[in-house]
């Protein structure tokens, strides 16, 4: 059986791509797309530890956590969409009209 | 001291920033970055393209997309249920009901919204 | 053995049922209503529906009924936190009537996305399960992302949502993180029980403890905007359609403290350490809000960042963290709530056909009609109130706070958060300054509106949270002993 | 019950009446309720005032509620007439009742009229509410809500830019005063765990120690915040600034009663201040210091109000220096006299400008006294009680005050009010020749409508004449027992006893023959020079160039703090942090450095630069800083 700590390191590895990913990447799709890298990270953390300490709580968690992440994803694609169809571009860096 | 408790997680962050940059970096460095018009062009699943690069899809495709992705993924509630089925007994099963109910209330509220609309 | 949920368990979620009710209700009565009609019913069931859930909180006060194995709890801390919420709720929807007709704005599914974010507020602030709470404040976010969006046309609100959206996503990534090494240290999702393993164990002993409350913190802090995860607030305040921001910046926030102070503050031993960070990082939050303030030349900005500054202030009791600390962050809330919605609510109303967003905008404002001598005034007060004038709701909760704070020996804290606000007098006074004490740049606007009935219902609504901040500054002491008591109840 | 809360209701009820309705009801709604309010507190004072007197030792105490209870500390509503409050809750309805009646008339062509007379009830409402406080939190009610009134009464003609500066700097002074108030209360809460006056003179012997550190803590913090409001060196620059407002304004609130809050908190608190030697010995220097100098300030100064102003920063460094000494009843003797005749003083130079079409400038007056005799005659009798002539009020406090010092062995001190005396007496003298004697330096176009003002105006200013005559009765020296001294028997155990050094009798008469002729030989100097032709004057100004500029500029204390304060926190401005509260501040600074704050535009502004991947990125960063910080530094 895979060790518990192992698992645990992917996750932090994963979570960890996932942050990276959304300060370097510059289309807002694959921004989103790391974000849900770092919630599957998460869930992969919950399974290791629901497996290890043998509880339930933590599988129930993730179900949680993958309808919110979809909930998310829906709004936010939307939300992507109406942007696409005003602005004509998905560059991150090109969205800065509110600042200061 | 709390520092040579806590190093193994800082050996795991390190571990994670180290891989992370690691694969992000060997992405951008050492893959091949032929830039040529083939490139450029989208992917259509191997078909040569038609029309412009920028074209627009109807608006239709991403509403159904959309509305099947949330959907589609409500249904993992209905797992834990399916698995516990006989232990649940009635009360799960009236449970279950009005979450299918509230279902059938939100594809109603689409259905009449028109977002189910092809034309 | 499997022990099942009973009927009986229902009763501390009755308002939530209720509003859930109404809030399906308004979606059903969209779709068979013309737009018109629409219109009013949508509002005034969602008053409707709010003042039916408010009532049945006042019935449930004081018994504290609990549900679904005490993880749902109706104790009198969080049903003043939810009546909070509720009522900012109403306010928000009094003068959202107005703004919408007013900018032509697509107001479908508005109403039910507030009380949707209002139920998930309820949530996060009634249960004693991190699950729950999660859920609680995923139902808030996502219904608040897609209400700063709301304004398809408008650049400006498509980025604040976007922003917001990418931003919250990013710290739902932390918060979750957060929980799930709490739960593999402590094997539970439960506050009582993480509580009671941590009292045993300590908090820092175990790294997976203290990473994971870190975590925590930090996913909450982005919620309640606290420096350095508050970069969100200005960009997103201002870009919301102003009633949104209005809600946003009182109950979104409200909401956070209330789930901060049920989370952090009943019982986990923390060591000097942390009391030092959270010192820090309060210093930072007022004196980064507070100073970009007065920088800014949109009024809808300066809210926004004086709405940071009032965090920090609100972090000011939770570091003294003693029952007086709570009971001064639940004043503060309430007394925030009414001021804040109030000022932003001023904003939203437009004059003369224009909106009102800069000083410029607002210079002469006093001079130029009745309805703008109303206003003027109405939004004088709650200037005042802000900046935290003698017998405003804003001075009783800044009093209550510094006190606490003082009373539990930080006095450095103290003297740093009184300087703050004395730097706040600034821009606060610069507003009134400017509608009382300048001549309208462009005389040339005129002609006279009608007053509709959506206006003067949105006034109205101003005119009496107006009232309730002078009513709150005079006569203060019946709610600090309602608060003070349901710090005495607070419970997992 | 006494109903005390009554006294302030009645303003309130005025200014919320005159707010909301004045506008629709007309002028002759607002000047019946204006002044009317004002009347009925006046009436209402006067009989708590005797009720109290006849309780002899017991002040009247009401609670009207529990304003809040946090903890251990609860604060109520709580207000008390005793022998203080009681004299001033007389001075500001009485006189606030004078002043309303006159801005009837003063005021009558002005488009606002119903907002002045709002602003104007508020204002007494608060100020009301200053003295009648028995705690901290009822006194700083009124305190910030007085700073609030003046400033938008001085900011009242905001159309004119002098006006509108002079406000700020009016509340950016003030804002300096309260920091030092709100430092005080909390220290006085931290050492006594209350807030409440009576407590505070109570526990005060027994928690601090004489001379100690906190108590000289606390007490300069009080003095900081009494020198912000009662206009002190160093914080008095805003109060001759403060004329921008209307006349009647400035003798209600920058003459008779606000400006003295900051020696009403002083005398509430005699028994904390007494175990401060050392700041009560700062307090009677600082006193002395900005009598004398604000004095001669005053000399040369040709804009009438001006000059009235300088006058007031002077008399109000008499009643500190009176504080310092220990002689607080004889420093709310003065408050009290002053009120009277420093009130009169105003209005008739607002009779003057009025008739005058708003001309404030002493050299374009003269010879005006058969014109507007009335005005003239009761212009005199201020005059005369302020030069400290007897038997006119000022004489009898000021004397009181030069012989206190002298007595409490001040020498140099006393030194200084005797000279500020002589120059007192110089240029109020200077100023009724100025104005009405002499040849007419009056515009020939004005002159033609020069007319004696409305009854309304002139009768307050009857009134005030009378009681700057008799006024100064309540107060006889003992040397003169003819009436026994009422001030001393009024205020008897009251104040904190201060050890005060009995001069002889022979001594007492000494200086008091000196003070009469102090005031009496200026008058003769001055006669000579401004009452004729001025050329003598004109001379004398060639000859002493330098002292004549220092002077007439004020001492250059305006430049002073701008090269001092304002321009070095402009050179600051690269410091980014000046830079931020500056140019948020004051918009004179944004607009002289313009182009540097956008240099300094800075590190914050630049972190919020709209670009949603270095919002996540700093929230990583402080993600990572925070985890560092609690688990991974060393200790």
């Amino acid at each position: 059986m895979i060790p518990t700590q192992h698992v645990l390191i992917l996750s932090a590895v994963l979570f960890t791509t996932g942050v990276l990913g959304v300060m370097l990447r510059r289309n807002v799709i694959v921004i989103f797309m790391s974000i849900e890298l770092m919630l599957n990270a998460v869930n992969l953390s919950f399974v290791a530890f629901a497996r290890a300490l043998d509880s339930m709580t933590g599988i129930i968690f993730i179900f949680f956590i993958i309808v919110v992440a979809a909930a998310e994803a829906v709004v936010g694609l939307s939300i992507i969409l109406s942007i696409y169809r005003n602005q004509k571009t998905l560059n991150v860096d090109e969205f800065n009209w509110l600042k200061w | 001291m709390l520092a040579t408790e806590y190093f193994p997680i800082l050996i795991l962050i390190v571990l994670g920033l180290v891989f992370a940059t690691v694969f992000t970096l060997a992405g951008i460095l050492l893959g091949p970055k032929s830039r040529g018009k083939d490139k450029e062009m989208p992917f259509e699943s191997g078909f040569a393209s038609k029309g412009l690069v920028g074209q627009r899809y109807d608006v239709k495709f991403y509403m159904t997309a959309l509305i099947f992705l949330i959907f589609d993924v409500e249904i993992v509630f209905l797992y834990p249920w399916a698995v516990k089925f006989r232990e649940l007994g009635w009360f799960g099963f009236i449970e279950v009901c009005f979450f299918i109910l509230l279902l059938l209330v939100s594809l109603t509220y689409v259905w009449k919204k028109g977002a189910l609309e092809w034309e | 053995m499997i022990t099942f949920a009973t009927v009986s368990d229902l009763m501390p979620i009755i308002p939530e049922l209720i509003l859930t009710f109404v809030a399906i209700l308004v979606l059903i009565v969209d779709l068979v209503g013309t737009q018109t009609k629409y219109r009013i019913t949508a509002a005034v069931l969602s008053i409707f529906g709010l003042c039916i859930a408010i009532v049945a909180e006042i019935q449930l006060f004081g018994e504290n009924y609990t549900g679904f194995f005490n993880t749902v709890v109706a104790d009198e801390y969080s049903i003043l936190f939810e009546i909070i919420y509720m009522i900012t709720g109403i306010i928000t929807i009094m003068i959202s009537w107005h703004y919408i007709a007013e900018n032509k704005m697509n107001f479908r599914e508005y109403y039910a996305l507030i009380l949707f974010a209002i139920i998930g507020m309820m949530f996060m602030t009634s249960s004693t399960d991190l699950l729950l709470i999660f859920i609680g404040l995923e139902i808030m976010s996502i219904s608040s992302y897609i209400l700063v969006g709301m304004m398809r046309q408008s650049v400006k609100s498509n980025e604040a949502a976007l922003k917001y959206l990418m931003l919250g996503a990013f710290s739902t990534g932390f918060l979750l993180y957060g929980i799930s090494l709490l739960y593999g240290a402590t094997a539970s999702t439960k506050l009582p029980e993480i509580v009671s393993h941590l009292q045993e164990h300590g908090v820092f002993n175990n790294p997976l403890t203290g990473f994971g409350l870190a975590l925590l913190v930090i996913g909450v802090g982005f919620k309640v905007a606290i420096v350095p995860f508050h970069m969100w607030t200005p960009d997103v305040y201002s870009g919301a359609p102003t009633p949104v921001t209005a809600f946003m910046s009182a109950a979104a926030k409200a909401a956070g403290f209330a789930m901060l102070i049920r989370i952090f503050l009943t019982g986990i031993p923390y060591a000097e350490r942390w009391d030092n960070l959270m010192w820090l990082i309060t210093v930072l939050t007022m004196t980064v809000g507070n100073v970009m303030a007065l920088k800014q030349i949109s009024i809808k900005r300066m809210l926004a960042y004086s709405s940071i500054a009032h965090a920090g202030y609100v972090m000011v009791a939770v570091v003294a963290g003693s029952e007086a600390a709570i009971s001064g962050i639940i004043f503060y809330s309430l007394a925030y709530a009414l001021m804040g919605v109030g000022a932003f609510g001023v904003l939203s109303i437009q004059s003369k056909g224009r909106t009102l967003e800069t000083y410029d905008d607002f210079t002469g404002y006093a001079s130029q009609g009745p309805k703008e001598q109303v206003m003027a005034f109405l939004m004088s007060i709650f200037m005042l109130s802000l900046l935290g004038l003698p017998l405003t709701a804003g001075f009783v909760g800044k009093f209550q706070i510094f006190y606490a704070a003082l009373d539990a020996g930080w006095v450095w804290l103290t003297v740093i958060a009184a300087m703050n606000s004395v730097i706040s007098l600034f821009y606060y006074l610069r507003v009134i300054v400017c509608m009382y004490m300048k001549d309208p740049l462009d005389s040339a606007v005129d002609g006279n509106e009608q007053p509709t009935f959506s206006s003067v219902f949105a006034i109205s609504g101003l005119l009496g949270t107006a009232i309730a901040v002078l009513y709150l500054g005079v006569f203060p002491n019946r709610f600090v002993e309602l608060a003070q008591l349901s710090v005495k109840t607070i419970s997992f | 019950m006494h109903q005390i809360w009554l006294i302030p209701a009645f303003p309130l009820i005025g200014c919320i009446l005159n707010g909301l309705f004045g506008k629709f009801f007309g002028k002759r709604f607002v000047s019946f309720v204006g002044p009317l309010a004002v009347g009925f507190a006046f009436l209402h004072s006067l009989v708590l005032f005797f009720t109290m007197l006849n309780t002899k030792g017991h002040a009247l105490h009401e609670t009207l509620y529990t304003w809040m209870e946090t903890g251990s500390l609860h604060l109520s509503m709580g207000f008390q007439v005793d022998q203080l409050s009681g004299l001033f809750l007389l001075i500001i309805t009485g006189v606030g009742f004078l002043i309303h009646v006159y801005s009837i008339g003063y005021m009558h062509e002005e488009e606002g009229y119903y907002r002045y007379f709002s602003y104007l009830n508020l204002f007494v409402f608060f100020m009301l509410l200053l003295v009648l406080g028995d705690n901290f939190m009822v006194l700083f009610v009124g305190w910030e809500g007085v700073g609030l009134c003046s400033y938008l009464l001085i900011g009242y003609y905001f159309e004119k830019k002098s006006a509108a500066d002079a406000c700020k700097k009016a509340f950016i002074v003030n804002r300096i005063g309260d920091f030092g108030f709100l430092s005080a209360a909390m220290l006085i809460f931290i050492t006594f765990g209350t807030l409440s006056f009576d407590r505070v003179n109570e526990a005060a012997p027994d928690l601090l120690v004489p001379g100690g550190i906190l108590a000289t803590l606390i007490t300069l913090f009080l003095f900081l915040g009494a020198t912000g409001k009662s206009a002190q060196i160093p914080l008095y620059v805003w109060l001759p600034d403060a004329m921008e407002g209307p006349t009647p304004v400035s003798a209600l609130i920058h003459a008779a009663t606000m400006v003295t809050s900051g020696l009403y908190m002083l005398a509430r608190l005699s028994h904390l201040f007494v175990l401060a030697p050392a700041t009560m010995n700062l307090i009677a220097i600082i006193g002395a210091l900005t009598a004398l100098m604000a004095a001669t300030i005053a000399i040369t100064q040709t804009d009438i109000k001006r000059v009235l102003a300088y006058s007031t920063v002077s008399q109000l460094g008499y009643m500190f220096l009176a504080m310092g000494v220990g002689a607080f009843g004889v420093g709310i003797f003065h408050v009290m006299t002053h009120a009277f005749f420093k009130a009169l003083l105003f209005l008739c130079s607002g009779a003057v400008i009025h008739s005058l079409h708003h001309e404030q400038d002493m050299q374009k007056m003269g010879g005006l006294k058969n014109k507007l005799p009335v005005t003239y005659l009761t212009m005199l009798i201020g005059t005369i009680a302020i030069a400290g002539i007897p038997p006119f009020a000022g004489f009898f406090s000021k004397d009181e005050i030069l012989w206190k010092t002298w007595s409490a062995s001040h020498p140099i001190l006393w030194l200084m009010g005797f000279l500020t005396a002589i120059l007192t007496s110089f240029y109020m003298f200077r100023l009724i020749f100025l104005t009405f004697h002499g040849e007419s330096r009056v515009d020939p176009h004005t002159a033609k409508h020069i007319h004696e003002s409305p009854v309304s105006m002139l009768a307050p200013l009857a009134v005030l004449a009378v009681l700057s005559i008799f006024g100064g009765f309540f107060g006889v020296p003992h040397v003169l027992h003819f009436l026994p001294n009422g001030i001393e028997l009024y205020f008897e155990g009251f104040y904190a006893e201060v050890p005060v050094g009995h001069g002889s009798v022979i001594a007492e008469i000494v200086l008091m023959v000196m003070s009469v002729a102090a005031a009496l030989i200026p008058v003769w100097i001055a006669w000579k020079l401004y009452a004729g032709n001025l050329d003598q004057v004109n001379k004398w100004k060639a000859q002493f160039k330098i002292p004549y500029a220092l002077s007439w500029n004020k001492y250059y204390i305006d430049e002073i703090y701008d090269a001092a304060i304002i321009q070095p926190m402009k050179k600051c401005s690269t410091i980014v942090l000046w830079k931020w509260i500056d140019v948020g501040i004051i918009d004179r600074i944004v607009h002289l450095s313009g182009d540097l704050a956008r240099v300094s535009g800075g590190m914050l502004r630049g972190l919020q630069n709209g670009i949603l991947q270095q919002y996540a990125l700093i929230f990583a960063m402080g993600t990572v800083g925070i985890l560092w910080y609690l688990f991974f530094l060393p200790y």
